[in-house]
Order: C-alpha cells, then structure tokens, then sequence
C-alpha cells in the first residue's frame, strides 16, 4: 500500500509560510515575501497533482472502487473515548479533487498577486493571511473528521474575515469583513449544534464511520425524533445551515456581495473558487447520511435552486462588476447545492453527486479567472463601475480573449467547460423534479443574460475617455489568466463519472441530448437578448427596466434582505435587548447591592435616638432592658 | 423587736424602696438626688440581705457582712461621684443631669 | 522540604527585599526576578508532576506533605496538587509574572504597590495548593484583601467606590463559604473521631442528605460570587473598570478562578448528592450569566466594561460546565479557567497600554489605532480571536469540551441549556469584532494619535508571555486535557457514586 | 508559704505601697521621675507573675485561684503595662504633670481589684473586686479636670455604674435568699431555676452586661469613651472588659452551669442584638474614640459566640480571643492616642492621607484595624474563627451566619478609616511627626502580638491547657 503521510505536508507548507511572511515578512522586501510564499505553494501544488496522480490512476482505485485512505491521523483533543478530535489527511476522491482546485487557484492568486498588490502597505500581510487560508482551506478538505473539519472551517471564515479587512482603513472594508464573520459565525453556530447532535446520538466523529452503510448513523439510526422529524434530520439540516453560510445561501448570503470589498484575488480565491464551496464539500462529504434523510436532501435541494434563481435575478441588475460577479458566484453554488439535492446514491443514480463536483471543479476554473480578468480590468481603468468602462477589448486583448472563454464556459457553450458539467446538472435535475428542472433552466438563461451583459459592458459599448490610457496588465498578471482559461476552456473533457461519484465506483456518462440541446438554446438566447441590448449603447435597458421598475428597484436593491438584517441586528438586538440588559444590569441587580447598603446606613440613622446622651435616658433603657429580658425569660422557662 | 414580723414585709419594703429608687433615679435631674436614688437601691438591698441573713439562714452571717461592705462601698462611691459632680458644677456652673449631653450618638 | 513551599517562600522574600530596596525604580526590577523565579518554579512544578505521573505515580496528590497546625482543632497546614492545582498555578504564575511587567511604569508609591500585587499572587498560590478547607480559606481571604488598596491607591475613576464594592461583595461571599466550612467541619466525621477541615478526608465521609442541603448553598453562592454567579457578579465590571492594570489582569484572570476552582473542589466535590439535587437552580443562574454577560457586552462602550462583561459569560460558562457533573465538561470547565484566565489577563494588560497611550477607553473615541500602534493593535486582535473562541487558541479548546461535554448529558434540560449557552459564541463574536472595527480600524481620528509610540519592550514581554500561552494551549491541547483529567477522576467517581 | 497563692495581688498591693511612699518624697518639680521606676516595678511584677506558683484557695474559699484564673491575670497585666507604656507621653504633658502618680496609682488599685474579682471564691469577694475595679476609674474617667467632656463621661461611669451595681446586688441577694450563701462552689447545688433565681440571674447579668458593654446595657461606654482619656478609654475598653468577660464565663461555666438552657437563650439574644446595634452605629462615627468604643461593643457581640460554645472550646476561644482583642485594640488605641497627643486630631476625616506622612503608624492602624475585622493571617482572624467555630460546635449555625455577616458590616467601617489613611489625599494632611519611645516600644508590642498570636499556634493550644475541665 503506497504511503500517503506526505499529504501532511500539503497543509504544513503553506501554515510554515505563514508563520514566516507573518512574523519576518516585514524584516524583507515585500516582494521577498511574494517570491516565498509563491515558490512555497508551488511545491504543495506540485505534492497535490503528484498526490491526484498517484490516487487516480495508480493505488487509488482497487477492483474499481476508489478506497477511502487515511494518509495520516494523530490525536489533537480528546474529550471522551470515543468522541476525540483527531488531526489528520482523508484521501478519497473528492478530497483531492479540492486539492486540486484549492491548489492551483491558490497558487495562481499568488502569482497575481505579486504585481496587483505591488506597493500595497501590508504587502506581506497580505502574503501571510493568504497562506493562512490556503492551508486553512486544505485542512478543511483533508478533514478525516468532521470537528476537524469545523475546526478549520472557522479558520476559513477568520482568514477570509482578515483577507476582506485588508484594507482596514476603508470603512466599508471593515464593515464588509465583520459582516462575513458575524453572518458565517451565526451559521456556523447550526454547524455546531448539528454536530453536537449527531456525535451525541452517533458517539463518533469519524467520517468513515458515520457514512460506513453499517455505521451508527446509517445502520443503526437514532429512533429520537424532535417535533416530528428524526434527530438525524435535524442534525443534517444544521449542519446544512452550516454549509449554508459559507456558501453564500439564501437567506444567509448577504455577505458575500459585501465581500467583494477585499482585493480581487481574494474574491477570486476566497468568494469564488473555494471557501464559498466549502457548503457544497460539506454536503458531499456527508452525502451518504443525507441521502438516507431525504428531508434534509430536499432542503438542501429548494434552497440551493432558489439561492440560484435570485441571484440570477439580481445579478441582472448590479453595476459593480465585481458585485454581478459575486451574485453569479451565488447562483452557481445554488446550481451545485440542488444538484446534490436531487442525486442518488450509487452508479447513474448518483449523477446528481457527480454533477456538483463536477461543476464545483469547472466553476472554479472560469469564475477564478473571471475575477482575475476582473481585477485586471480594474487595475487597468480603476473603477469597478459597469458604466465607467467600455470599449477595453482594444487596451486589454488577453483579459478580453480569457474573459470571453470565461463568459462562455459559464453560459454553458460547448465544448467549454461549464456545458459538461451544467449540462449534467440540468439532467439530474430534469429526472428527480421537474419543478426544479425549470427554475435551473430559466436560470442557465439568464446567467448567460448577465455574463454577456458584462461582457458587451465592458469590452464593447460606447468607448470611455479614460483620464489615461488603459495598458494591458504585465505577464505575472496575464499568466494566470491564460493558465485558468485553458482550465475553463478544456476542464470539461475530463471525464469525471470515472473519478468522481457517489458510491466511488464509476459509471458511464451519455450525454443526453433531449437536455443538452435545450440549454444551449436558452444559452444562446440569453446571449443574444444581451448581444442586442449592450453591445451599442442604447435605451433599451432602460426602457425594459421601466417597464417593470417596481421588480426592477427591487432586485436593484437585493430584495431588502441587507435592510432586513440590519433592522434585526440594530433595533432588535441592539436596541432591545442588549441595551435593556445593560440597564437592568446597572439598575435592577446592580441597584439592590446598593440598596443593602443604603438601607443600612437608613437603619444606623435611624437608631441614633437612642444615643441622646442624656443619662437618665440611658438608664431607662438599661433598667427596662434588665425588666423585660427578666419577664421574656421568665415566662419562658416556666 | 422584729420577731414575728414575716419576710414578706421585708421584701415588699426592699422592693419597694428599690423601685423608688430607680424611679428617683430615672425622674430627678439634681445629680446629687440621683445619688440619693442610688443609696435607696443599694439600702433595699441591705434589707434584703439582713432579712434573708435574719430569718431564713441565720446560723451564718454572710448576709450581714455583705450589708456592711455594701455601705462602706456605697461611701466610697458617693465620695466619688460627689468630688465629681462638684468638678462639674466648677466647669458648667449646674448640677442638672440633662444638662450634660455634649457628647451623644 | 516541599517544592510547593517555594511558591509561598519566593513572593515572601520578594516582598521582603521590596521592602529593603532603596531606590522606587529598582523595586520593579526585585519584583520582576522575584516573579520570574516564581515562573521557573511552576514551570518545574508541572514538567515535575507530568514526569511523576508518566512514571506511573497514582497517588490522588502529589509533592503532598501534611503539617500539624492547630492540633487541639485538628487544623493543618496540607499542602499538595492534582492535575487541577497544576494547571491553576501554571497559570498564576504566568499571569503575575505578565502582571509585574504589565505595570512596569507605576509612579505612584510603586513599593507598596508591588507589595500588595505579589503578597495577593502569594495568597492565590497559597489557595491552589492547600488541601485543608482552613488554610485555603486563610489564603482566600489573603488574596481578596490587597485588592482594596490596590484598586482603592492605583484605580481610576470611581476608584473608592468600586473598590469598596468590590471588597465587601467577595468578602460576602467568603463569609457564606465560612459557615459552609464550619458546616464541613462539624459533619467530617458522623462516626466519631476527631473532625477536621481535610479536603480528603472530608470526601471520604459520607454526610446526610439534609445536611448537605443546608450547607451546598453557602459552599456554592460564596464561592460563586467570586466566579461572578448572576446576579452576584455587579462587583466585576465598575471594580475591572477602575482597578489599574496588572490588578485587573490578576483579579479577572486568576482571582476569578478562585470562585471556579472552589465551587469544583469544595462545593461538588464535597458534597455531591446537594450537588445533585439543587444543580438545576445554580444551572438556570450559570446560563443566564453566559448569555446575559454576552448580550450585555454588545452595548458597552467602555473597554473595561465590555471585558468585564465577557469575563462574566466567560467565567458563567465554567461554572455552567462545572454543573454538568461529567467528566469532559469538567476537564472543559478547568481549562476554561485557564485559557479565559489568560485571555482575560491579555485583554486587560492590553487596554491598559492603549488607556496609557490614547488616555481613553471609550471605543467611540478611538480609531485607525492598528496605524499607530502596530504591535499592540495584532496583540488585541489575537486575543479578540481566542476569547470568540477561535481554533488555534485556547479559548476554542474550552469552549468545544465544555460544550460537547455538557450535550453528552443524558438529560433533555441539560442539552437544551447547553444549546442556549453555546449560541454565546455569536454574541462574543459581534461584540469583539465591534471593537477591532471600532478602535483598531479606520482612519485615525485624533491627530495627537499620531504621535502615540507602540509597546515598549516590557509590554511585549508580557503581553508575548500570554499570547504565548493561549497559542501554546490552543495548538496541543492534548497534554493539558489529560493532565487535568488526571486531576479531575476522583471528583467524576464521586459525583457518579452520589448520582446512583 | 499560702500567700504564693495570692502572689499576684500581694505584688501589686507592694508596688503600689512603694510608689506611695516614694511619691511622698518626690519634690513637686519632679513628679514624672516616677514613671520610669514604675514601669520597671510594673514590668517585674508582669514577669513574676508568669514564674509558675501555687494554686489555691484561701480565707474558707472566699478567694480561689486556678491555673486558669493565674493566666488571666497575667494576660491583664500585659495589657495594662501596654497601657502605661501608652499613657507616658500624654502624661509628661503640661496640664498631667502633678497628676501622674494619682494615674499610676488609680490604675494599678482598679487592676489589683480586678484580679480580686478574678479569683474571687464567692459573691462578697467578687462585689468587692468589682466595685474596687470600678469606681477608680470613674475618678480616672474625670481625669482632665479642665475638660468638660472629661467631667461628664466621669459622672456617666459613676452614675450608670452604681444603679448597675446596685441591680446586680439586688440579683446576688435574691440568689442569697434562694440558696442561703454565697460560696460559688456550694451555689452551684442550689441554683434549680425557680422564677425567683431566674430574676437575680438576669439582674445579676445586667450588672455583668453594664460591664461588658453588651445592649442594652451599653449605652454609657460610648459617651464615657468618648469623654476619659484615650489611655482610661482602651483601658476601659481593653483591661476592664476582658476581665468582666472572663469573670462572667467562669461564672456562667462554674455557678450557673445547672442552667445553662437559660442563659444560653439570654446570650444567643444579646449578641445578635450586641453585634447588630454595635456595629450599626460603628458606621456612623466620626470621632475615633467613639468609632472604636461602638466597634468594641460589636467585638463582645462576637466574644459571646465563644461564650455560647459553653465547653472547653468556648473557654479557649473566648481566652484566645481577649488576648488577641487586648493586643489588636490597644494597637487601635495606641496610635490614636499618639496622633491624638501630638496633635490633638481625632476625627477619621483627620486621618486623610495619614499613610503618605506617616507611613509606620498608619501601617500599625490598619493592621490592627484588620485584625479586628479579623483579616488573615493577623490574628484576629483565627480569633474570630475559634469563636465561630465554638458556636458552631453547638449547631447554632444561624447565629453564625448573623455573625458573620455583621462581620462585613465591621470590614466596612474598618475600611473606612483605612480608606481614609491609605486612599484619601488631604491638603492638611498630619504632619510627620516622630513618637515618643515608649508609645512605640507599645505599639511594637502589639504588632507583635498581632502577627505571633495567629500564625503561632503553640500560643492557642498554651490557653487550651489550662481551660482544661473547666466546664
């Protein structure tokens, strides 16, 4: 059996960075720290394909099962014997699949990043809470167990909590940043309730043992039920909220757009390619127990097929390309959401699975590089503002070639990568439920609306006279770009129903064509309506947006949910409970301790009298003192 | 001369005398009154203890003997109080009790 | 010769070469050597006991030795640790040790201040490794007293007031474990023979119910109000608020922990059937603590205030964990005493530099403070991090064997007690990230802040001493969880003896 | 050799005879070359009193002296030589000069008859004692004739003294009808409880309780306080109360212990009353003499918890506690009369900033201060606890719980004056000023006693010796 311990060092490369770049970065030139911290994730990159290599098509597979290896596990915290934390590498599948993607998304951000952030002040703290996710982010997709895997969850969420602060000066950075944290942290509070619940009724956190069929959650299930459904089902939806706010969810998805106020490679590694799937690995992860809870299954299906459609819609409207971007993101995990929400279990029944990591793994290649093409856009006329640009496709040939694949892949236009894997989605979709067959649809359409509409925006339209010429972005930026396009371009002809499935067992893919066809169409159409309405500057958009403003000034405004949140948090909690406890506090409870001692103070005033200093009077005490103890007494004792 | 007369009288007259002397003590504001008041507690206690001595335990003189050095204490407490009182009327030129509450609660 | 001796031995000598220095400014330097042995020795201490345990030594306490004291009372000077004991005096020590660089720049009458911050640290030594109900109640005291004139000389604002608050409250408190102990005492022994104040003993004895339910009470509340138990804990915030630093950072981070540790080894251990029966109560009262120090946090506007308000959720949740009688959220319950001892020492070591430097505390009234002031903007970041229990600090480890610990309850209120509890986390998360945003973030808004310099060599020598701590807990925890649980086995076997 | 058994009083009589006589041949102009002499003779008869000797009775049992009473005794003349060594610098002043030998000489009659009183073998003795132990100091109490307030605490002794007296007489007379003498160890038989008995002993009480200062009986202390001199108050408050309280708990050990039921009621009731009262009004004081004389009310509050222990324990304890109570409040007493002397202040808002111009004398007060609120590890707190302890011995954990809650009533108004020395800053502060030798070799004294007596134990298990079979 081939030793995979090694994978530890995927991890603890990019933790050594960081605990380097965050402690002596700032002894070096800050381009010292980039250089590192590049090089150093290019070895850990190197150890993932080198790792994918050997799983897929050297030990990996044993009589055409994909084995689940355990490449190294060390005890971390134990609490009881059967419930401990352990620390270790899961090698199955999906996880490298992640490491992968992580991997190299990462890794091209690095090399970005090196010159979009040149001369930024906290160039190297910049490097050092980037090594921090990647290895955070790692940790989280090797998670042997699921507190492990909680544990780096929540070092996803600080790191992407530093990552968007990064410009701490600016207000909105830093409202953005608490926003994400605070929001994530409230789902992750159902993430750790579920897993309190499941490890209470299951005693283990072991993902092997909890999706072992024969495992106590899927062999022996608890009988408990909590109003009328079982607490397995209970336990599945928490965590999903869980997964729900990492993955940017309806309706906790409200911080992502805020997101974007963090530097463009981050929103591409951050809020685009990984952690923002992280919900989607996590549903994954536990598929085999959802499955046998449809409910949850359900749950997770509705609201990942809503989350797509809303944001669709949004996304139609916003002008901040990067903000349309992120929406896009949204609906795209909404996609691989419902895709694990009508999937089976094992062989063609599992497309669903299949789908999802498929479409996982494509997305993160075009929506990566579309956030790249973004940042070197802005870089290029600084403004993120759809209306301050037109025109660029003259200044930025190779943004405008790999942000067109990109467009492309993400419509769902053969043969780029987005066709293969939507296509399987819509599939599954189309066989569970039809309902959500039609919503995934219309959304195919209009993601294809949107994508376009920044296209034409951007590289078409009427040309603006930028105050100074825009120039094409220098080769470290432009690389990356050209590595990600041909991912986006050519990731969809890897054939992944032999690598990725449900039960670990490949299984022949027929492209249907019944499905296939349909969407292109709807995709084209899409386009075309955009190709009509953006390429020349005309009022058409307008006019549509009049002719439907009261829709339109809603999803213009995200459908109220950031007001909604912040009358909740502000009024609500603010003003209606921490104020009042904070009074109550210093009033009521705070108040009586003073009042014992008020009150005695009262009480020796009050008795003065008796020192009058009047002789007689004292022995008038003194004497019906003696009379009274004498009759008290008297009459007591007799 | 006293035979025949019960105890009873005798305590009835000791505590008489002894409430009047509280009394006196606790009503009159002349210190040296007060002092008066105090030798009539300390008299009917001397009854008492003659009579008891007299009639209920007679083959021991206890009883007598502490009447004496009762009186001879009472003296010296008189003088005491007295060369006190007689300071207090050298500083505030009056012996009335109520007038000597300078220091109270 | 016990080593233990050594932690009472060392601050005496120091207070007394305090007292025969000359110069204020040398005082410091005498107390810091003087601390810094203190340090060593506990450090030796745990590497001692954790050798010894591993050598496969059993004994229920180690390094003990047993001193006739009062013989006609049969008191005893019995000193001794468990796992327990020595994780506390590892923190102690670490916590006044950071304290005495902490105030490095006291001014005012520095000779008697330090004399009184260490015979307090001495008094707190004294109580963890005392096995005799006498002399840690001896030490107790020893350790609540010093804090009046501490806060009463060095506090600021309402200083005379807190102070006075402060004191009569825990003293309050200690006069209700007094009865509890008398009550202790008298029922040590029901089949004859001498009583006496012995921790051991005491447990060996079986106590009628009725008795221990008259005397859990005092035990519990007493030393409650020193864990800051709602509604006992108003002394904490207005006494934080004015006490100087490096009192804030002992009182908060190690004194609380007194009322903690006592509810553990006196209270439950002691007398476990009341334990059992009146738990409920004293668990309402510890949950309302978590969420109601957390939600009052979120209003706070004064530095102090807020952490004040955290350490009374904090500091509910051990006692929340110490109720729930198993053995993961005891262990959990320890080391939450141990890594909010630390944090907390870390938070207020830190708002004192700031205070020194920008002379407010109001949050309002500071901002873009991670320009100026690099080193200890990161510093209060960090310790924001761990005290909202993030992994990596020790905060986290805690937290989740407190809160995994106390699910595993087979109990239904239980469960939902800890559900209610661990929906703090979002609250600490709101009000720590408010602050950071408030006060580190952001453009400056005074210029005068420009000119602020950032920590000075002692100030990170303290303040690394501590965010050494948490990290190092927060990293491997492993070694702490068992020493403790080593400590923690005789309290579980007899609280589950008491339950059937 | 029987008059050993006396030695202590026979010593007293002499050197009250020798500084007489020697009075008589000091020429005017130097009276106070008394002193010194007085103090050596003093501090011998202290040290003679400790060599072990005979225990005894005498005169057909009329005086008795045990191995306990012996102690005591000892235990009043160290308190009493602190007292002179606190008293020297007040009476070198001008308006003392010609009066010092009247001090001394009153001092030591009313010490002679308390040790009278001590080992007094019935009711006669004890009376004698006791009035010889009292009305001197009201002649002491008037002392400062120049003084108004002086004069007036004077009649208050005398007068509120007197009517005690004449009640407690009035209580030993009935017991006298009842049983048909005096002796206490033949007493004891005939003491059954009947309505008439449980009349004197209540009468009997009040007197006690006028001495102790127990309410209601204590309203004069506060005034007298007050109004003596500060050295005549902490003996008031030290020698005499102590005496009176180990008189009493022999007495209710030995005479009364048939009835125990009923004192043990009239006790519980006193001291909650005691402690309570004492310490309410404690809280209101601004004058130290009255601050402490209501303070020393409160501690006999606490000293009848130990009482209530009626057991070898409660002897011990209640021994113990006086001991420590001698120390801790002659060392309160001590520095006010010093800063008092020196400067005439008085009041707590006097004392601001005491601690920053004088550092020794404010460190002395709070220690003192602490060791009666019974702060470890000075020794008023295992005083205090002992106490506690004797009382909870009997499970009377109510009246514990009274206590010790009255306890943080104390702490508070004790930390008010230490609040004042140490916290509060003044624009006047008291100037620094140097004490006089023997003030401080007393004040040194009672630091010493403070600190040994708790930590060291070998003094506690010394008094439980002799209080063996005592009750």
């Amino acid at each position: 059996m081939f030793d995979f311990s090694y994978t530890i060092w995927i991890l603890l490369i990019p933790f050594f960075l960081f605990i380097l770049i965050g402690f002596w970065g700032n002894k070096f030139k800050p381009a010292v720290s980039g250089i590192v911290g590049s090089a150093g994730l290019f070895t850990s990159w190197i150890l993932s394909i080198f790792t994918a290599y050997k799983y897929f098509f050297d030990v990996g597979r044993v009589d055409d099962v994909y084995q689940q290896i355990i490449g190294y596990n060390t005890l971390w915290l134990r609490f009881t014997d059967t419930l401990h934390i352990d620390m270790g590498v899961l090698i199955d599948p999906i996880s490298v699949m992640m490491l992968i993607v992580v991997t190299t998304v990462s890794l091209m951000a690095h090399i970005y990043s090196t010159d979009y952030l040149k001369g930024e002040k906290g160039f190297e703290r910049f490097y050092s809470f980037l090594s921090l996710f990647t290895f955070a982010m790692l940790g989280l997709v090797v998670a042997t167990n699921i507190f492990q895997m909680y544990i780096f969850w929540e070092l996803v969420g600080v790191s992407s909590y530093l990552l968007i602060g990064f410009y701490y000066t600016r207000d909105t950075a830093v409202a953005a940043s608490k926003k994400a944290f605070i929001v994530t942290r409230f789902a992750d509070l159902g993430f750790l309730i579920g897993i309190l619940l499941l490890s209470y009724y299951t005693k283990t956190f072991d993902f092997l043992t909890l999706t072992s069929p024969t495992g106590p959650a899927i062999g022996t299930p608890p009988a408990a039920t909590f109003i009328g459904l079982s607490v397995l089902t209970w336990a599945m939806i928490l965590i999903f909220i869980g997964g729900a706010g990492k993955s940017a969810m309806f309706p906790l998805h409200i911080w992502l757009p805020d997101a974007m106020e963090g530097p463009t490679p981050v929103s591409a590694l951050i809020h685009a390619a990984t952690m923002v799937v992280a919900g989607v690995y996590l549903v994954a992860r536990m598929f085999p127990i959802y499955i046998t809870v449809p409910i949850a299954l359900q749950v997770v299906a509705w609201v990942g097929a809503f989350s797509s459609l809303f944001a669709a819609i949004i996304a139609c409207t916003q002008y901040d390309i990067k903000r349309v971007l992120a929406y896009s993101t949204m609906s795209q995990i909404g996609y691989m959401m419902c895709a694990l929400g009508v999937s089976g279990m094992g062989g063609h029944e599992g497309l669903g699975y299949m789908a999802s990591m498929f479409h996982l793994f494509t997305h993160a290649f075009f929506k990566a590089l579309l956030f790249l093409c973004a940042g070197a856009i802005i870089h290029a006329v600084h403004s993120n503002y759809l209306y301050g640009m037109g025109g660029l496709r003259k200044y930025l040939p190779i943004t405008h070639i790999t942000f067109l694949i990109a467009c492309l892949a993400i419509s769902g236009i053969p043969p780029f990568a987005g066709f293969f894997s939507k296509d399987e989605i819509l599939v599954a979709a189309y066989h569970h439920d039809t309902a959500l067959f039609i919503i995934e649809y219309i959304v195919a359409g209009v993601t294809a609306f949107y994508m376009f509409r920044l296209y034409f925006g951007i590289f078409w339209g009427k040309k603006q006279d930028y105050h100074h010429t825009p120039h094409e972005a220098p080769y470290s930026m432009t690389i990356p770009l050209i590595f990600l396009a041909l991912g986006a371009a050519f990731a969809g002809f890897i054939p992944f129903s032999h690598l990725v499935t449900s039960d670990r067992q490949l299984f022949e893919l027929h492209t249907e064509w019944i499905i296939a066809i349909p969407s292109i169409v709807i995709a084209i159409i899409g386009i075309g309506v955009a190709y009509v309405m953006y390429l020349k500057p005309t009022d058409i958009p307008r006019r549509v947006a009049h002719s439907l403003h009261g829709f339109y000034t809603a999803a213009y405004h995200k459908f109220y949910i950031d007001e909604v949140y912040l009358f909740i948090t502000q009024k609500i909690i603010f003003n209606h409970i921490s104020k009042p406890i904070a009074w109550f506090d210093r009033h009521i409870v705070d108040g009586s301790m003073n009042g014992i001692s008020y009150v005695t103070n009262q009480a020796s005033d009050r008795i003065r009298g008796f020192q009058s200093g009047q002789l007689q009077q004292y022995a008038l005490v003194f004497v019906s003192g003696t009379v009274i103890l004498a009759l008290v007494f008297i009459y007591l004792w007799t | 001369m006293f035979e025949g007369v019960p105890l009873s009288w005798f305590l009835i007259l000791s505590t008489v005398m002894f409430f009047v002397g509280v009394y006196g003590f606790l009503v009159r504001k002349n210190l040296i009154t007060m002092l008066m008041s105090i030798e009539l507690i300390l008299n009917s206690v001397c009854i008492n203890f003659v009579a008891f001595n007299k009639i209920l335990y007679p083959e021991h003189m206890e009883g007598m003997f502490f009447t004496i050095f009762i009186i001879a204490v009472a003296a010296a407490e008189a003088s005491v109080a007295i060369a006190i009182i007689i300071n207090i009327y050298r500083r505030i030129v009056n012996i009335d009790v109520e007038k000597m509450d300078e220091m109270k609660y | 010769m016990n080593i233990l001796l050594l932690l009472i031995i060392i601050p005496i000598l120091t207070i007394i070469g305090i007292l025969f220095t000359r110069d204020n400014k040398k005082v410091r330097v005498v107390s810091a050597i003087g601390m810094t042995f203190q340090l060593i020795t506990a450090a030796i201490i745990i590497i001692w006991y954790l050798a010894e345990r591993h050598a496969g030594n059993t004994a229920e306490v180690l390094f003990a030795s047993n001193w006739v004291w009062y013989e006609t009372l049969n008191i005893r000077f019995y000193i001794g640790v468990d796992g327990v004991s020595v994780a506390m005096i590892g923190l102690t020590a670490m916590v006044i040790f950071a304290g005495i660089f902490a105030s490095w720049d006291v001014d005012d009458l520095p000779r008697e201040f330090f004399t009184f911050l260490i015979l307090l640290s001495s008094g707190v030594f004294g109580f963890f490794i005392s096995l005799d109900l006498f002399t840690m109640f001896l030490f107790y005291e020893i350790a609540v007293i010093p804090m009046y004139l501490l806060i009463g000389i060095w506090g600021t604002g309402p200083r005379h007031y807190s102070a006075m608050k402060l004191t009569l409250m825990l003293m309050g408190g200690s006069a209700l474990i007094l009865l509890g102990m008398l009550g202790l005492y008298f029922n040590s022994n029901p089949d004859g023979g001498p009583f006496t104040f012995e921790i051991l003993k005491i447990a060996k004895a079986h106590i009628p119910l009725n008795t221990q339910l008259f005397f859990f009470p005092f035990l519990f509340v007493g030393f409650g109000v020193l864990g800051a138990l709602f509604p006992f804990h108003t002394w904490s915030p207005d006494g934080h608020a004015s006490a100087p630093t490096a009192v804030s950072m002992l009182h908060a981070g190690v004194l609380m922990k007194l009322g903690g540790y006592g509810c553990y080894r006196v209270a439950i251990f002691l007398l476990p059937d009341a334990a059992h029966k009146l738990a409920w109560i004293f668990l309402i009262l510890t949950t309302i603590s978590v969420i109601y120090g957390a939600l009052g946090a979120i209003w706070q506007k004064d530095l102090k205030y807020i952490n004040a308000y955290s350490s009374v959720s904090h500091c509910g949740l051990v006692l929340f964990a110490i109720l729930m009688f198993n053995e993961t959220a005891m262990n959990g319950a320890i080391m939450q005493m141990i890594s909010h001892g630390i944090m907390t020492a870390l938070f207020f070591a830190l708002i004192g530099m700031i205070y020194g430097r920008t002379h407010t505390r109001y949050i309002n009234e500071m901002s873009g403070l991670m320009k100026v002031m690099p080193f200890l903007a990161v510093a209060y970041v960090i310790a924001g991090l761990a005290s909202l229990g993030l992994p990596g600090f020790s905060g986290f480890v805690a937290e989740m064997t407190i809160f995994v610990g106390a699910f595993q309850h087979a109990d239904t209120f239980h469960r939902v007690a800890t559900i209610i509890a661990a929906s703090s986390i979002v609250a600490t998360a709101v009000y720590i990230l408010r602050v950071v945003g408030m006060m580190l973030y952001g453009k400056i808004n005074k210029e005068e802040y420009e000119l602020i310099t950032d920590a000075k060599w002692y100030d990170r020598l303290s303040v690394g001493t501590l965010i050494f701590g948490i990290t190092a807990i927060g990293l491997a925890p492993l070694w702490l969880s068992t020493m403790i649980t080593g400590g923690i086995g005789p309290v579980i076997e007899k609280l589950f003896l008491a339950m059937n | 050799m029987l008059m050993l058994i006396m030695r202590h009083e026979l010593l007293l009589v002499l050197i009250t005879v020798i500084l007489l006589l020697v009075e008589l041949v000091l020429p005017a102009h130097r009276k106070q070359k008394i002193i010194l002499p007085s103090l050596i003779l003093f501090g011998a008869v202290m040290i003679l009193g400790f060599l072990p000797g005979p225990a005894g009775t005498l005169f057909g049992g009329m005086y008795s002296t045990t191995p306990l009473t012996l102690l005591m005794k000892n235990l009043l003349t160290i308190g009493m030589f602190i007292v002179l060594l606190q008293s020297v610098d007040w009476l070198k002043k001008e308006e003392n000069k010609e009066k010092i030998s009247e001090f001394i000489l009153l001092l030591l009659t009313t010490l002679i008859g308390m040790e009278y009183m001590l080992s007094s073998g019935d009711f006669l003795m004890f009376y004698l004692g006791l009035e010889l132990a009292t009305i001197p100091l009201a002649a002491l109490a008037a002392f400062e004739r120049f003084k108004e307030k002086s004069a007036e605490a004077g009649v208050k002794l005398i007068f509120t003294s007197a009517l005690s007296s004449g009640i407690l007489l009035y209580g030993i007379s009935m017991i006298y009808g009842t049983v048909g003498t005096l002796y206490f160890d033949e007493v004891i038989n005939g003491i059954n409880g009947a309505p008439l008995q449980i009349l004197a002993f209540i009468f009997f009480f009040s007197g006690m309780a006028f001495k102790i200062s127990i309410v209601p009986f204590h309203l004069w202390t506060a005034d007298v306080y007050e109004g003596a001199p500060i050295n005549i108050t902490s003996y008031l408050s030290v020698i005499s109360k102590g005496a009176a309280v180990m008189i009493f708990t022999i007495l209710l050990y030995t005479v009364f212990s048939k009835v125990t039921i009923m004192w043990k009621d009239v006790i519980y009731v006193t001291s909650i009353l005691t402690m309570t009262i004492g310490n309410l009004f404690a809280l209101r004081q601004r004058n130290l003499k009255r601050f402490l004389a209501f303070s020393s009310i409160a501690q006999a509050g606490f000293i009848f918890l130990g009482i209530i222990g009626q057991s070898q324990l409660g002897m011990t304890t209640v021994m113990y506690f006086v001991l420590v109570y001698i120390f801790s409040n002659l060392g309160a007493f001590g520095v006010v009369s010093v800063i008092s002397n020196r400067t005439g202040k008085e009041t707590i808002d006097d004392y601001d900033g005491l601690y920053r111009t004088n550092p020794l004398l404010s460190l002395t007060m709070m220690l003192a201060l602490f060791s009666l609120a019974g702060i470890p590890p000075i020794a008023g707190f295992f005083g205090k606890f002992f106490l506690f302890t004797a009382a909870a011995k009997q499970g009377l954990y109510i009246l514990v719980l009274i206590a010790v809650l009255n306890t943080i009533i104390s702490l508070y108004y004790y930390l008010l004056v230490v609040k004042a020395m140490f916290l509060n800053r003044s624009d006047r502060p008291i100037a620094y000023f140097k004490s006089d030798g023997y003030s401080r070799l007393g004040l040194a004294l009672c630091v010493a006693g403070m600190i040994i007596i708790g930590i060291y134990s070998p003094v506690y298990e010394f008094i439980n010796r002799f209080t063996f079979g005592i009750y």
